[in-house]
């Protein structure tokens, strides 16, 4: 799988830097293969059987040391493969280079075979009865989840931040995993099958708006050749269809209630609730706090996709690419129609996608909860404990009759619009898109509030024309340090690279050398053999 | 039987000599390449059918292991032949060969196949000989170029393979002194088949000995770490078909004659020590060719140092025993000879047309000679071990063993390896595959010919990797009954 | 259970809460002003605002799209769909299945959502500030404001709010432990930022400087600035009313009678005035904070929350 | 039967003056010396082979013997001193290491290999003798190609490694088979040839046949 998406990314490898970010994908999921196959080794160590049936069965076998090193190592394989945070470098490199509908693909689907075989490792092969397990994931998922949206915040290309939010939606999924181990280590299956069902709802939710607003970027970087957020603008008007389908992505994407994140999201919070429930203090307390970070990543989120429709989208057109950009064509849109249509559904119809869900959490933790879950009024989904309900589609009927009163009152006196004049500016005459809110400036708060996670790097070079007092041009230029890639990879890729060229040195050209290593190797196999070796 | 196999090449050889024009040439070697193919293969029909054939007052024998070596040197050497006329012809055209050369170049290839068809087949100190004759007649091979470095590279090659094999001898000798004390004067001690018979009441330290000396006398042939100096430059400087041979074959021979050793000395010295021993030898072979790849500026230098790193993991697997790791090593001999073979002949087509070794100076090679460029970059995956391919089902096969014989930090770090030469070569490739091609290459392939060998050589790449022959999987077979 | 009495209930619901958001932005402005010792506008001021403003002509925008038109629907519709979920006047609500605390505040995240993205329709540096500036206040309000809600729900059992305050109100004065009261104080901070208060923001005030909410709605006017108006009043209202009758939920009306539900909403509005009031003294007493030390402050939130939880498991001793 | 044979004081002897032969080569500065030295190592070479023949009674050994004094003796030194006077190389090897450090080294190789073999201790007392002098013929043969640059130096080094070996082999086993004996000297005579051939390429090539211009190919 990753050899062939492999040359799927390095498609167009004209551009130097695609044919980097097909190096480091296919060195990090190389990487990731090799932890694979040593927690598969692990895993058949003992029946010696490399079918599923050998791992389940050698999966209670083994003695507790193998099982958390299996476990360990199959984290890190997989995680590389989906991109939890230490291991994500790769992704906002791959995504950006392959064509859009390949990067749909790769974040829609590929990413989540990685997460389906978690979900076999842990619950099928290993059994998932060490609680610890379940804190460990549940802290990747939290570390994933923030600084994904964090990178994708301040990132001003689309794809790349695209790229990003995939990593925090990986990380969501993973904090309802990582909560659903921890109830089934604590002896409660209910309640970590409504985390799993969350965990795997989010996952299918995921496939489906990432795929939209994929989808959706490259159509917006068929028509405008741009991917740079700043160039864009005012495409609404210029692409009004795919405008409204890439509205509903990122609203689903937002969690925002009538639409599919807000009911996977609402799953999610109310498992991570659930954590009142079971015995033991330190699951209180965690819980919890992770669900606070749930939130923040909610709400982060929001404000990513808001930049990046309101900065895309709306008020008047930046560059002349945007202005001069047609509407997307109609294999297009019926494509990102059909997900639309989806990701509605999946918000407002959730309890016939629930029964589903249940059927296959039910295999790997044993219990299935579907009828406890959508008995109440029809469409609701009722939590077993507390009367907890919620039904998506009577909020959205509620929101339906509500817009009709503010509608009729306007509708009701006078004409629809007064007049039509230009944008409020404090009175400057002529409001042209320089003064317009750029993306950098919106996130910049948030830039300011973690700056030294981002540790913001900027230069401003001035063109002088004739004399060193009037500057001619401005040149300004920021750029976010990846901390991941500064701290930890570049470093450990230094110092093989260093070591190698130390080791370089014997292969010094002189015939002497050479006869000399010879000699050596004997020598000391003489001494080995003569102290007895073995 | 045996002989015609031999007579084949001496034939052709002979032929060649006395053929004046380059058509006379080319079809002669032609001609006298697929008959050794075929011969090669009803060998192997012959050696499946009745297991062990000994002829010639028991000098010449072969058994299971020795068919497929036989194999392997017979497949290889028509593909070569097949890409040597396209090359040598592409030499001849521009000047840098003319006929004298070129005759001489096929008398000597055909000597090659010989002496390597003669190491499978001979019996005990017949190897040594053997051996002895492929490193003068690939030594004169080298030196068909009168450029420097390919006489450096000569030079370097003929002194340290004489030591190393000097070392051999002796170890040979301690063995037939070891068998005399046993079998008595009589004139076959020195076979395999009777060896194996008494081997567990040799005396074990004249054994441990003897053990050390062949291990670094044939491992210095076979490119084990501290002995392994001399092949990059050898490999790099020899001309393609004769490099593909010698990285490809070559090496396997003598891993055949240290794996025949192998199997003596474990049963009177135990298995530790030489396994330990040959374990300890692979991972240094795999740590040394870490660096030289990650860093590697000429690329037929970095497949003669990946040919190193596979040298190392055919000891490895050897090393970790059981079934599955001889199984894995005897397979990897295998893919190693085809995708090894595979890479050279493209390293060829991209001299032949950029006229550099430098990485820098060769890119767009998939835009300017897309069939090679896409097979360069298939045998890359290939080589490297990725999924689709055979060679991975060979090192899964050793990792596998290496974790069931319970040698868990080898295994570890074996894969550690694996995965950074990974990240040299394919950095290194995907500078040449990619990109714009650079100016004045003009887009087309080279010939023809060239391109059909490679096919071949694809095909086994490809296949092996997904389904094993049940014919092929029964001879691996045999061939681990008589190593373990 | 969809009898004609509950409809009756929700209808009612809806009509107290148009009518009594703009009384109570009204009585805030009138206590700061008797707090600034200035007589300050009557407390029907509002009502007469709106009434101006449903009759002016609308000037828009020229580069404006359709979500500027449609921004103030749907907020106006998430903030009521709000109201609807949380007990005012009536404990257990007939449509308290359609959601709970979460689904409250992910409401009140669509509204946000919206408004801010009118506010970058127009183009103007004014409504980009406005907007970015909001979500800032937004992404750290929302894991404050989940935080205390869990400390609610887990001293009950559920998100549930009439379910919540039902319990509560049986629990009688025995509610009132020290984690009830963290995060009473946790939900005020967070009421502040949200409501656009003076540390946070300065309501009164068209300086692009301070003002965050207002520079959203700038380009509105006629009578979509009066549904914007309204619907900021509405949340001010929802806000404080489950600040209420969450946290004191006595009063409230069990059951349907026309007695019980008078005496409830005249409970309701000297608690909604105490709160205002409330409000009123941290506005006057404060002045407006710099946008990058409010993470400080909603940190304390934070903060606060969290150790109602931690003692809420101490207390128990669980 | 070997006490016998061996217990004669000549083969001692002959072993003795082998290994001066060896310290000869280490000591001299100039070809000619050095092939000389070879020559007569070769000759007392063939006498040990001859003994031995002669008590063993053996046909094959007296073969191998002449074999010995044929190509050992008298042709291989004569290709050398062709090669020599044809490339009009000058006349004295340049040493990394010179002469007495050289010899010094030499010594210690003879102690460690005669201590080597003691602590096997597998075989009777006199051939363990000729079999430490073949392993220290072997070990200097290997340092002499180390420590000598000019490369007919080490094309020597690996000749005294040869002539080591054929000591041990006939020490411990009375000779190989005579198919394998003809094997090897057949391939000794070729190697020299072909070392002889690589030898003229170098100096047509490189001008001289100082293996410190052999430097060009690293890493």
């Amino acid at each position: 799988m990753s050899v062939i998406s492999y040359f799927l990314v390095v498609y167009e490898h004209e551009k130097p830097e695609t044919r980097k970010a097909g190096f480091i994908y296919i060195v990090m999921t190389h990487i990731g293969t090799g932890f694979i196959l040593l927690s598969f080794l692990i895993l058949a160590g003992g029946s010696g059987g490399f079918g599923f049936e050998g791992f389940r069965a050698s999966g209670p076998t083994m003695l507790p040391l193998f099982k958390d090193l299996a476990f360990l190592f199959a984290l890190i394989g997989f995680g590389a493969k989906a991109g939890i945070v230490p291991l994500h470098i790769w992704l906002p490199y791959a995504h950006p280079a392959a064509p859009s509908n390949v990067s749909a693909l790769m974040s829609g689907v590929m990413i989540k075979t990685a997460i389906y075989m978690f979900i076999r490792v842990f619950f099928d092969f290993l059994g998932a009865g060490v609680l610890w397990w379940g804190f460990l994931v549940l802290a990747a998922g939290a570390l994933s989840a923030i600084l994904g949206i964090l990178y994708a915040l301040v990132e001003p290309d689309i794809k790349r931040m695209l790229a990003f939010s995939s990593i925090e939606n990986i990380g969501i999924i993973l904090l309802g995993l990582g909560a659903s181990m921890i109830f089934y280590a604590n002896g409660s299956p209910a309640l970590s099958a409504i985390a799993a069902i969350a965990a795997l709802y989010h996952l299918f939710n995921h496939s489906v708006f990432k795929g939209l607003l994929f989808m959706g970027a490259g159509s917006i970087i068929f028509s405008t050749h741009t991917q740079n957020l700043e160039k864009l603008g005012g495409l609404i008007k210029k692409m009004p269809l795919m405008a409204i389908l890439f509205l509903i992505g990122v609203l689903s994407i937002s969690a925002l209630p009538p639409f599919s994140g807000f009911v996977s999201e609402w799953l999610t919070f109310q498992s991570l609730l659930l954590s009142f429930s079971s015995g033991d203090s330190l699951v209180r307390i965690v819980l919890p706090a992770s669900a606070a970070v749930l939130a923040l990543t909610g709400a982060l989120a929001a404000f990513c996709f808001l930049k990046a429709f309101g900065i895309g989208f709306l008020a008047l057109s930046r560059s002349e690419h945007a202005e001069h950009a047609k509407d997307a064509n109609r294999p297009m849109l019926l494509g990102m129609g059909i997900f639309a249509v989806l990701s509605i559904l999946l918000g407002i119809l959730p309890v016939y996608v629930i029964p589903f869900l249940d059927r296959i959490t039910g295999t790997f933790t044993g219990t299935s909860i579907g009828q406890s879950i959508s008995s109440g009024f029809p469409g609701t989904i009722t939590m077993p404990a507390g009367q907890i309900s919620m039904s998506a589609p009577s909020l959205f009927v509620f929101m339906l009759v509500f817009l009709s009163i503010p509608l009729m009152v306007q509708l009701m006196k006078g004409k629809k619009h007064g007049a039509v004049y230009e944008t409020w500016g404090c009175g400057q005459p002529v409001s042209t898109a320089r003064n317009e809110y750029t993306g950098t400036a919106f996130s910049k708060p948030v830039q300011i509030w973690f700056k030294n996670l981002y540790r913001p790097a900027r230069e401003l070079r001035a063109a002088y024309s004739v004399s060193p007092l009037i500057k001619q041009s401005f040149k300004f230029e920021s750029r976010i340090g990846q901390v991941f890639e500064n701290y930890l990879y570049i470093p450990v890729t230094g110092y093989i690279l260093s070591k190698s060229r130390m080791i370089k040195f014997i292969q010094t050209g002189s015939i002497h050398a050479y006869l000399a290593y010879i000699f050596g190797t004997l020598v000391i196999l003489f001494m080995f053999v003569i102290m007895g070796g073995k | 039987m045996i002989e015609y196999l031999l007579l084949a090449p001496v034939l052709t050889g002979i032929v060649c000599f006395f053929s004046k024009t380059r058509k006379q040439v080319e079809t002669a070697s032609m001609v006298g390449s697929t008959a050794t193919l075929l011969l090669g293969l009803v060998l192997v029909w012959q050696v499946y059918k009745y297991d062990i054939i000994i002829t010639w007052q028991n000098a010449l024998f072969a058994d299971a292991f020795s068919a497929f070596i036989v194999l392997i040197v017979s497949i290889v050497g028509f593909v070569a032949s097949l890409y040597s006329i396209g090359y040598m012809g592409h030499e001849l055209d521009h000047g840098a060969m003319d006929l004298k050369r070129l005759r001489l170049y096929y008398v000597l290839f055909h000597g090659f196949m010989f002496t390597m068809l003669l190491v499978g087949v001979t019996n005990n100190l017949g190897l040594w000989i053997a051996i002895e004759m492929t490193t003068l007649v690939s030594a004169l091979l080298m030196i068909l170029y009168s450029k420097k470095s390919s006489v450096e590279a000569a030079w370097k090659y003929m002194i340290i393979c004489t030591v190393g094999i000097t070392f051999a001898l002796f170890g040979t000798i301690l063995t037939y002194y070891g068998a005399v004390n046993i079998l008595g004067e009589t004139g076959d001690a020195l076979n395999w088949t009777s060896l194996i018979a008494v081997a567990d009441q040799f005396d074990p330290t004249i054994m441990k000995l003897a053990f050390i000396f062949i291990l670094i006398g044939y491992g210095t042939k076979a490119g084990l770490a501290p002995m392994h100096t001399w092949l990059p430059d050898a490999h790099s400087e020899a001309p393609t078909p004769v490099s593909a041979l010698l990285s490809g074959v070559l090496l396997n021979c003598a891993m055949y004659g240290i794996i025949r050793f192998y199997t003596i000395a474990t049963k009177s010295t135990g298995v530790a020590f030489t396994s330990n021993l040959l374990i300890i030898f692979g991972l240094l072979s795999l740590g040394i060719a870490v660096p030289f790849i990650l860093l590697q500026e000429d690329y037929k230098r970095m497949l003669a140092y990946s040919s190193v790193e596979h040298m190392g993991i055919i000891a490895l697997g050897i090393g970790f025993g059981g079934v599955f790791g001889v199984f894995g090593a005897i397979l990897h001999m295998f893919n190693h000879a085809m995708t090894k073979s595979l890479m050279f002949f493209g390293a060829g087509n991209v001299l032949l047309k950029h006229e550099t070794k430098e990485i820098f100076n060769v890119s767009g090679l998939v835009k300017s000679m897309p069939v090679t460029g896409a097979m360069f970059v298939i045998g890359t995956l290939a080589i490297t071990g990725s999924p689709p391919f055979s060679i991975f089902i060979s090192e899964f096969t050793i990792l596998a063993a290496g974790f069931s014989q319970g040698h868990y930090v080898a295994t570890v770090l074996f894969l550690l390896f694996i995965i950074m030469i990974f990240a040299g070569f394919f950095n290194n490739v995907s500078k040449m595959a990619f990109g714009t091609p650079k100016q004045g290459i003009e887009k087309g392939d080279v010939g023809r010919l060239m391109l059909v060998a490679m096919g071949i050589l694809i095909v086994f790449v490809v296949v092996l990797g997904v389904y094993i022959p049940p014919f092929f999987y029964e001879m691996i077979m045999k061939v681990v009954e008589i190593v373990r | 259970m969809f009898t004609l009495s509950s409809l009756g209930i929700v209808i009612f619901q809806v009509i107290i809460i148009v009518a009594l958001a703009p009384l109570l932005s009204g009585m805030i402005k009138k206590i700061k002003a008797f707090f600034q010792i200035r007589k300050g506008p009557s407390i029907f001021q509002p009502y007469y605002d709106i009434a101006k403003l449903m009759r002016k002509d609308s000037v828009v925008s020229e580069n404006v799209s359709w979500i500027f038109h449609a921004a103030p629907l749907i907020s106006f519709a998430a903030i009521l769909t709000a109201g609807l979920l949380i007990p005012i006047y009536i404990s257990d609500m007939p449509l308290g299945f359609a959601g709970d605390l979460i689904a409250v505040v992910y409401l009140l995240a669509l509204a946000r959502f919206f408004t801010a993205l009118a506010s970058l329709d127009a183009g103007s540096s004014f409504g980009g500030m406005g907007g970015s500036r909001e979500m800032f206040v937004a992404s750290m309000v929302e894991p404050a404001l989940m935080l205390s809600i869990f400390a609610i729900a887990l001293n009950v059992g559920s998100t549930n709010l009439s379910f919540i305050s039902q319990a509560v109100s049986s629990m009688g004065l025995a509610a009132v432990s020290p984690y009830h009261i963290l995060a009473f104080v946790a939900l005020f901070i967070i009421a502040i930022a949200e409501t656009g208060r003076i540390p946070v923001d300065n309501p009164a005030t068209h300086l692009e400087l301070t003002m965050i909410h207002e520079a959203m709605i700038l380009e509105y006017s006629g009578k979509q600035l009066a549904i914007v108006e309204l619907t900021a009043m509405m949340k001010q209202l929802l806000v404080f009313s489950l600040l209420a009758n969450i946290f004191f939920p006595w009063g409230i009306a069990s059951e349907i009678n026309a007695a019980g539900i008078a005496l409830a909403l005249v409970v309701f509005i000297i608690k909604i005035v105490i709160l205002g009031a409330g409000m009123a003294l941290v506005e006057t007493s404060t002045a407006k904070w710099r946008l990058f030390r409010l993470p400080d402050l909603l940190s304390v939130s934070l903060m606060l929350s969290f150790l109602a939880i931690v003692s809420f498991i101490i207390v128990r001793g669980v | 039967m070997e006490e016998i044979v061996f217990g004669s004081n000549i083969m001692q002897l002959l072993i003795a003056l082998i290994l001066v032969s060896t310290f000869m080569i280490l000591g001299s500065t100039r070809l000619y010396s050095c092939v000389r030295a070879f020559g007569i190592q070769s000759f007392l070479l063939a006498c040990v082979a001859g003994i031995v023949a002669f008590s063993t009674g053996k046909i094959d050994i007296y073969i191998v013997a002449f074999l010995t004094l044929a190509i050992k003796a008298a042709l291989i030194p004569y290709i050398f001193i062709y090669i020599i006077r044809e490339i009009k190389v000058k006349r004295e090897i340049d040493l990394y290491v010179n002469i007495s450090p050289s010899l010094i080294i030499g010594g210690i190789l003879v102690v460690i290999s005669y201590y080597l073999i003691r602590s096997i201790n597998l075989i009777t007392e006199l051939s363990s003798f000729a079999l430490s002098a073949s392993m220290s013929l072997v070990s200097i043969g290997l340092f002499i190609m180390i420590s000598r640059k000019k490369a007919i130096m080490q094309m020597l080094g690996i000749l005294i490694m040869e002539n080591g070996l054929f000591l041990g082999a006939i020490s411990l086993t009375y000779g190989m088979p005579l198919l394998v004996e003809l094997g090897i000297f057949f391939d000794v005579l070729i190697g020299v040839l072909i070392m002889g051939i690589l030898i003229f390429r170098i100096n047509k090539t490189f001008e001289t046949i100082d293996t410190d211009m052999l430097k060009t190919l690293i890493g």
